[in-house]
């Protein structure tokens, strides 16, 4: 296995509202590895992308979160860190990439100018190697005419421009891991598929981390190598991506691969669905936090909290059922 | 018979009226102002050399000949400008441009002898010419001036005589040159040629002892002194009334124009001003109580309810009686001025002596509900509407309310109908639309200037006895025959009830206590005597 | 409130329609009780509401709770005080200053109201029907530039000089100096609504054009109307008291929170009672008014602000 | 841009056309005339007949409005009533201290409103943020001429700091042209500044919760440039409209301000011009400040598009 470069263990995330304090992630730990992609899967509210703006230390810490546990990147915790100190990683070590890049641009400065601006930032550079080196980035994500979109504005942009212009931003410095959340959701399917190639193509040539956030599970399984499996601010199972789509051992997993459309099946047929919704997030049931959607849910799932446990090498699964229905279903 | 005044006569006159306290003056302040109007003495050591007073608005011309607004007059009349003759403090007629002027024996011919060496400010001499054109613009600018002389005209007699011949005795004539709304102003024949489109004197020419200096719109009015100013009296001497000498201690006189009551009782308070016009009645007491200032008040004018006597339910006798009889005067000026007010069933104001007369006083101020209840009931009224227009113009709709809650009390229904001073000048003309309306008059020299009297002034008191002994005082040829016939015309108006006068509103003033020499005759502080030693 | 807005929706994966409708149901239940919590939670929005029903309660009230005729005179206790019996004092005619208030709530709240009704019927009438034919549309919108080029109070001094003084002419000048913007708003919106797919989709279903404007669009453009409608009612209020504060509103001797202010204007110096409370009410009301509205457009749209 | 320019100075003849209408027809509707006006209080109705006739007050409306138009267009506003002075040198003599006043009071306002409103949505629910949350809902609720009586007599009776009222004017000196204008200048700048707090903190915290806010953060951007480049830029937008509105306001809004206080503006000249029914002179105002509305507006739009780029293109 490659080396690990990000460790988050424990991790917390509390928000301020007006109604106290309000648990949005709880005990999430996982690893990056250099060079992998790492994806990170739930249905919307599940945590996931609270997961990754934690990481980067992203929501005020005066009046919005409390974060708690650690991030360590490569033995230093970020928890620990000044804000001086973090705005040193953000951007240069850990990189995001937004789901709508047309928000995300500030949209009165010049794409060159923001690109030169990270570069500005993190490298002692001058003005001029910045521009080029920008422009060289453009041209790394594969911008025709670089020079030329350098002084355009982020609205003369088309969609999969701007998200290619962001994920420039995020890798001007080189980094180590990208943090990509939901970078394909606001696109079209055609050009979906080309943003996921240049991430992929960019985890390869720059040997970095990608930890990839998403709810399609079509492009998880064709680009990453292993999935996190979140439900309700906690990891409900993890593994590689061939266990999680062939072996999927937590009741929700197995829900989640049921309700992929198939070319194989009938028309006519009923896609699988899960019952029930997502509670809210102040109304977190005890026990497990899937009984009440679980179908196979019995009495101890809905008084004790399980544990994820470690199934095999690879995998681990938060349900007290994991033995038990370990055999693959419908 | 004839009727000569003589400076000497002037002057004697003035120093009874010095002994005498100063006849219409009331002033309350320790130092009476008419005691100070000694005359400021230039010579006599350094005076600031701008007095600063504040007043609550500005004429739309300075032109006396022509605009009968009491702040032009205020400013101008007797400073910037002279007449032939002026008041004094009886409110009789005396010379000032003149050496004395005549009656003939009928007196339909009045003839001036004008005085000699008087000097304008554009710097030439006052000829019979000026006078001439000047007296004619007037009685032309003028109509209650022209429908007293009708189509005769002033024309010169010799280089120092004018004289004009009446087809009526011209009796109340000069009183009415001296001191009425529109004053009769001599200023050159070319100034009185030199007119701009609607008709107003351009320039500002007068043989006054300052001369205009500047008009910043909205801002100020500034007179300077003129220096070759040649006064009618003698150095020293206390005015008498508006006659008399005139020092011009103080260099430049700033009016300026703060239409903001308090804010120009603020501005006296922290000294910005060193004289104030348009005191309220509410801020009078604290004023006045401020060892840094004089206050002084005296009778300005005299309200009038004019009756719309050729329309609607007013236009009734016994409608107007019984209005007459129900209201208390006390209650309708006090909601008006509060304290700033004085009761008196005289038609003219305490600035003219002479005319002061208590005839049809019975009439007055009767309080009597019960007894105008009775008189609406035996004249079988039957409920309509009393219409009161009324301007909002210094809180004149206040007496409009006190009325309506007094006649709503013995069952006439009154509409308000409350609207801005130019509004009420139109609406006014339209016999329909209203019953009664109420005005103010500043004071007048004369009774015969009293307008409603007019069968076509607004209010159309049509009445031929009213005619009649109106036509018998301007047909006087002596001031004691008219003044008799003023006294019966005045207790017929009491029972014909052309208008009610509740009474007499007070103008109150302040200034600086270090201020010498205000002169308070009739319609406000003059300052040509004024001045502030340093 | 967007930073801590936390998503909370619809899962991709779900159930059935008629569950579907259920779910939609209960997440707009949940969504009002967040919205109405919203409100509660916000101090300034409920004291807004606090002090707006004082104020109409007051109004209404104003007969049982004044011991005096708001027009009665008595000249001889003018500009006295406050005491046990006038609790406010009492003016230059010796009016009760309480009463006056009391009453003056009355007409102030009155043509306030009046004034932001009429306002939002007009400005949504004129919006809406402006975006039905582009002639109209041009020829509104320049007559509500022109007129929202003139100074309101200037506008609405000479206007109520024209008209003359009367509580009914103060409605209708108000309403002419505030109903531009209105309908440039209610334009505004309507043609934002318009362009979006169910209208169109109501057009091809053959809708008439009336039914399309008032049964679809209006409801849709209805809340910024009456956010902006709150408004509309303070400065309504603030535009009377300067009206008759320049002797050109309520006309006496009907008291109206203005027109005691312009008679305690030129007393202030004695007798600052009768500037202090109907300032303090008119102050406070639209205050009040102000935050009510701010809540309401919290309420009705989170993310506005 | 010029062609930008050019369509918007067209489209402020329609504008114009409104305006001069509506004013026109207003003022000739109100009930009495300058003629009463200039004869003062105790003039007879022939006097004032005669004068109306010679004034040509008694031509028929449209008449006299197409004269009116036509003199306009050949430059010649007309004649006061006051003093037979020209509409355009007493406009002159008048503008110039409410130009002071305004611009005094909005250097008031700006100076105060933006720094706090950006320290407050920098700072949203600590105590500074709701101090100038309830300044500028105090200041927004204060009508102007409440504000002005109170100071008037906090500063000008009883401290005696200020002079309550007399406008000089700035040849009199610089510290004696502010000093007179202070007072007024807060009175009138208040609720303005009230407003622009309130904008700045609402727009400031929309800038700050939006995206471009997290991703420049992401890439580590340090939080005063955060402010000052990425926020504030974004910001200026809105801050460019409420500056717009308040010079407008600051203008059109100064006449109760000016009457009270004595100063010799435009919004004075107004007031008073409508009491003496100074057809001209009023007629000529509106008109001044429509054109002075629209190209503000004008001025605004283009501020625009130096700001955003999205605007420069539409």
């Amino acid at each position: 296995m490659a080396e690990k470069i990000l460790e988050v263990e424990n991790l917390c995330t509390q928000f301020k509202t007006e109604r106290g304090l309000l648990k949005a992630i709880d005990g999430v730990s996982f690893e990056v590895y250099r060079g992998e992609m790492l994806g990170i899967v739930g249905e919307s509210g599940c945590g996931k992308s609270v997961t990754s703006q934690s990481v980067l230390r992203l929501y005020n810490e005066k009046n919005l979160a409390v974060y708690s546990g650690q991030v360590r990147l490569e033995d230093q915790n970020l928890f620990e860190l000044s804000q001086k100190e973090m705005q040193k990683i953000r951007g240069a070590r850990i990189s995001m990439v937004f789901q709508d890049a047309l928000s995300s641009l500030n949209p009165v400065f010049t794409v060159g100018n923001q690109i030169m601006e990270a570069l500005m930032i993190h490298q002692n550079i001058s003005k001029k190697e910045a521009r080029d080196k920008a422009v060289e980035m453009l041209r790394l994500v594969g911008i025709p005419d670089p020079e030329g979109r350098f002084y355009q504005y982020p609205f003369e942009l088309s969609g999969g421009m701007r998200q290619r212009v962001m994920i420039a931003v995020a890798l001007a410095c080189g980094p180590e891991i990208l943090i990509a959340d939901e970078p394909t959701t606001a696109l079209d399917v055609t050009i979906q598929a080309q943003i996921m190639d240049l991430i992929v193509e960019m985890n390869r040539k720059l040997n970095m981390g990608v930890m990839l956030i998403t709810h399609d599970l079509a492009v998880v399984a064709e680009t990453c190598h292993r999935v996190l499996v979140m439900y309700l601010g906690q990891i409900v199972e993890e593994g590689l991506v061939e266990d999680i789509f062939d072996r999927p051992l937590h009741p929700y997993t197995k829900g989640l691969m049921a309700s992929i459309p198939r070319l194989d099946s009938q028309k006519g047929e009923k896609l699988h669905q899960i019952k029930g919704t997502v509670p809210v997030l102040g109304k977190i049931p005890e026990g497990c936090r899937f009984a009440p959607r679980c179908p196979y849910a019995g009495a101890e799932c809905r008084t004790k909290t399980p544990e994820l446990k470690k199934i095999n090498e690879s995998q681990k699964v938060r349900c007290h059922l994991a033995d038990t229905l370990s055999a693959p279903c419908a | 018979m004839k009727k000569i005044y003589l400076k000497i006569a002037v002057l004697s006159m003035a120093a009874t009226m010095a002994l005498t306290g100063c006849g219409g003056n009331s002033a309350s302040s320790p130092e009476s102002p008419a005691a100070s109007a000694q005359a400021g003495d230039p010579a006599g050591g350094t005076y600031k050399e701008t007095l600063h007073i504040a007043v609550t608005q500005q004429s739309p011309s300075l032109d006396l000949h022509k605009n009968s607004t009491l702040i032009a007059r205020q400013m101008c009349d007797g400073t910037v400008w002279e007449k032939l003759v002026t008041l004094n403090a009886n409110a009789e007629a005396v010379p000032e441009l003149c050496e004395n002027y005549e009656f003939s024996d009928d007196s339909k011919t009045l003839s001036f002898k004008l005085r000699t060496g008087v000097k304008f400010h554009d710097g030439s001499e006052m000829t019979a010419d000026d006078v001439v054109a000047s007296m004619n613009r007037w009685i032309e600018g003028f109509s209650s001036a022209g429908s007293m002389v009708g189509d005769a005209r002033f024309e010169k007699v010799d280089d120092t005589t004018v004289r004009i011949v009446g087809n009526a005795p011209l009796i109340l004539l000069p009183a009415m040159i001296a001191g009425s709304a529109q004053p009769a102003a001599i200023t050159t024949a070319a100034a009185c040629a030199n007119e701009d489109d609607n008709g107003f004197m351009k320039d500002y020419i007068g043989t006054g002892p300052y001369k205009f200096l500047e008009w910043k719109q909205d801002q100020y009015v500034k007179l300077e002194r003129f220096d070759d100013y040649v006064s009618y009296g003698t150095e020293g001497e206390a005015m008498d009334g508006w006659a008399g000498y005139k020092g011009a201690p103080t260099k430049y006189l700033e009016y300026d124009i703060v239409p903001d009551q308090a804010t120009g009782t603020a501005g006296i308070e922290a000294g910005q001003y060193d004289c104030i016009f348009g005191v309220s009645d509410d801020d009078y007491p604290r004023l006045e109580a401020n060892g840094e200032l004089t206050t002084a008040r005296s009778q300005s004018g005299s309200i009038a309810l004019i009756f719309n006597h050729k329309e609607g339910i007013a236009a009734e006798q016994y409608f107007r009686t019984a209005v007459n009889t129900a209201i208390d005067c006390d209650e309708i000026l006090t909601a008006y001025a509060g304290g700033g007010y004085e009761l008196g069933s005289c038609y003219m104001d305490a600035g003219q002596p002479f005319w002061n007369t208590d005839a049809g006083s019975e009439h007055y101020n009767q309080k009597d509900p019960e007894k105008a209840k009775q008189i609406l009931a035996d004249n079988g009224y039957a409920g309509q509407p009393f219409r009161i227009l009324v301007a909002n113009l210094n809180g004149m709709d206040k007496m409009a309310i006190a009325m309506k809650s007094e006649l709503e009390a013995i069952g006439i229904p009154v509409e308000l109908n409350v609207v801005d001073w130019a509004t009420l000048i139109d609406y006014r003309k339209d016999p329909s639309v209203f019953d009664m309306y109420i005005t103010s008059f500043a004071e007048v020299p004369v009774p015969s200037l009293k307008l409603y009297f007019g069968a076509n002034y607004p209010g159309w008191s049509d009445d031929p006895k009213l005619a009649e002994l109106f036509g018998k005082m301007t047909g006087a040829v002596t001031l004691e025959e008219a003044k008799a016939s003023w006294e019966e015309l005045q207790a017929y108006s009491w029972e014909y009830l052309p208008i009610i006068c509740p009474g007499h509103y007070m103008g109150m003033f302040a200034w600086d206590k270090d201020l010498e020499g205000v002169n308070m005759y009739s319609g406000g502080p003059k300052f040509y005597n004024a001045g502030i030693k340093e | 409130m967007r930073e801590g807005a936390i998503p909370i929706g619809l899962s991709y994966v779900s159930d059935g329609p008629d569950e579907m409708e259920q779910l939609r149901k209960s997440l707009e239940k949940e969504q009002r009780r967040i919205q109405i919590r919203r409100f509660t939670k916000n101090r300034g929005s409920v004291f807004g509401l606090a002090v707006v029903t004082v104020m109409v309660m007051l109004a209404v009230l104003a007969p049982l709770i004044c011991r005096y005729d708001p027009l009665a005179l008595d000249t001889v206790n003018r500009l006295k005080g406050s005491s046990a019996e006038h609790w406010f004092g009492t003016d230059s005619m010796g009016r009760d200053v309480f009463a006056r208030v009391l009453y003056g709530a009355r007409i102030s709240l009155t043509v306030g109201f009046l004034v932001g009704i009429t306002t939002g019927f007009l400005g949504v009438l004129i919006g809406l029907y402006a975006t039905t034919n582009k002639v109209a549309d041009n020829i509104l919108m320049r007559i509500c530039d022109g007129l929202k080029a003139i100074p309101s109070t200037l506008l609405a001094i000479t206007l109520m000089t024209v008209l003359g003084a009367d509580i009914k002419n103060v409605i209708i000048s108000l309403v002419v100096v505030s109903v531009p913007g209105m309908a440039r708003l209610a334009r505004g919106q309507a043609m934002v609504v318009k362009e979006q797919t169910y209208i169109e989709s109501m057009k091809c279903l053959g809708a008439g054009k009336t039914r399309i404007l008032w049964k679809h669009i209006a409801p849709n453009i209805i809340s910024p109307v009456i956010v902006q409608v709150t408004f509309v009612f303070a400065s309504s209020i603030i535009t009377e008291a300067a009206l008759s504060f320049l002797g050109a509103g309520v006309p006496a001797p009907a008291p109206s929170w203005g027109n005691i202010l312009n008679e305690g204007k030129g007393v202030i110096y004695t007798a600052w009672w009768l500037v202090l409370y109907p300032g303090a009410f008119t102050a406070l009301t639209v205050l009040g008014l102000n935050l009510l509205g701010d809540g309401i457009r919290d309420f009705i749209d989170p993310m506005s602000n | 841009m010029s062609k930008f320019i050019a369509k918007r100075i067209l489209s402020v003849v329609p504008v114009l056309l409104v305006v001069s209408i509506v004013i026109f027809s207003l003022v000739h509707l109100v009930p009495g005339d300058p003629a009463a006006a200039m004869l003062g209080d105790l003039a007879t109705e022939q006097d004032i007949a005669a004068l109306r006739t010679r004034m040509g007050l008694d031509q028929p409306l449209a008449r006299q409005y197409f004269i009116w138009v036509g003199n306009l267009l050949r430059g010649d506003f007309g004649v006061s009533v006051v003093n037979n002075e020209t509409v355009a040198s007493m406009i002159i003599s008048h503008i110039k201290p409410t130009i002071s006043l305004a611009i005094y009071s909005l250097c008031i306002a700006a100076c105060i409103a933006v720094p706090l409103g950006m320290i407050a949505a920098k700072n949203k629910g600590s105590a500074a943020d709701h101090a100038v949350t309830a300044v500028s809902l105090a200041g927004i609720s204060l009508p102007s001429f409440l504000l002005g009586l109170f100071l008037m007599l906090l500063f000008g009776v009883k401290l005696r700091l200020f002079p309550v009222s007399g406008y000089k004017g700035l040849e009199e000196g610089l510290g004696a042209h502010l000093k007179s204008l202070t007072l007024p200048a807060i009175a009138l700048g208040f609720m303005n500044a009230a407003l622009m707090m309130r904008m700045t903190r609402a727009s400031m915290l929309e800038v700050l919760g939006s995206d471009y806010i997290k991703m420049a953060r992401a890439k580590g951007v340090r939080e005063f440039s955060l402010m000052a480049k990425h926020a504030l830029k974004n910001t200026l937008v809105t801050l460019i409209t409420v500056f717009g509105q308040s010079i407008i306001q600051a203008l059109s809004g100064a006449a109760v301000v000016e009457s009270m206080f004595a100063i010799p503006g435009l919004g004075q000249l107004m007031v008073n011009s409508i009491g003496r029914r100074d057809y001209y002179v009023i007629q000529t105002i509106v008109l001044l400040i429509a054109v002075f509305n629209v190209l503000v507006n004008m001025v605004v739009d283009i501020l625009y598009g130096c700001v955003d780029p999205r605007v420069r293109v539409n």
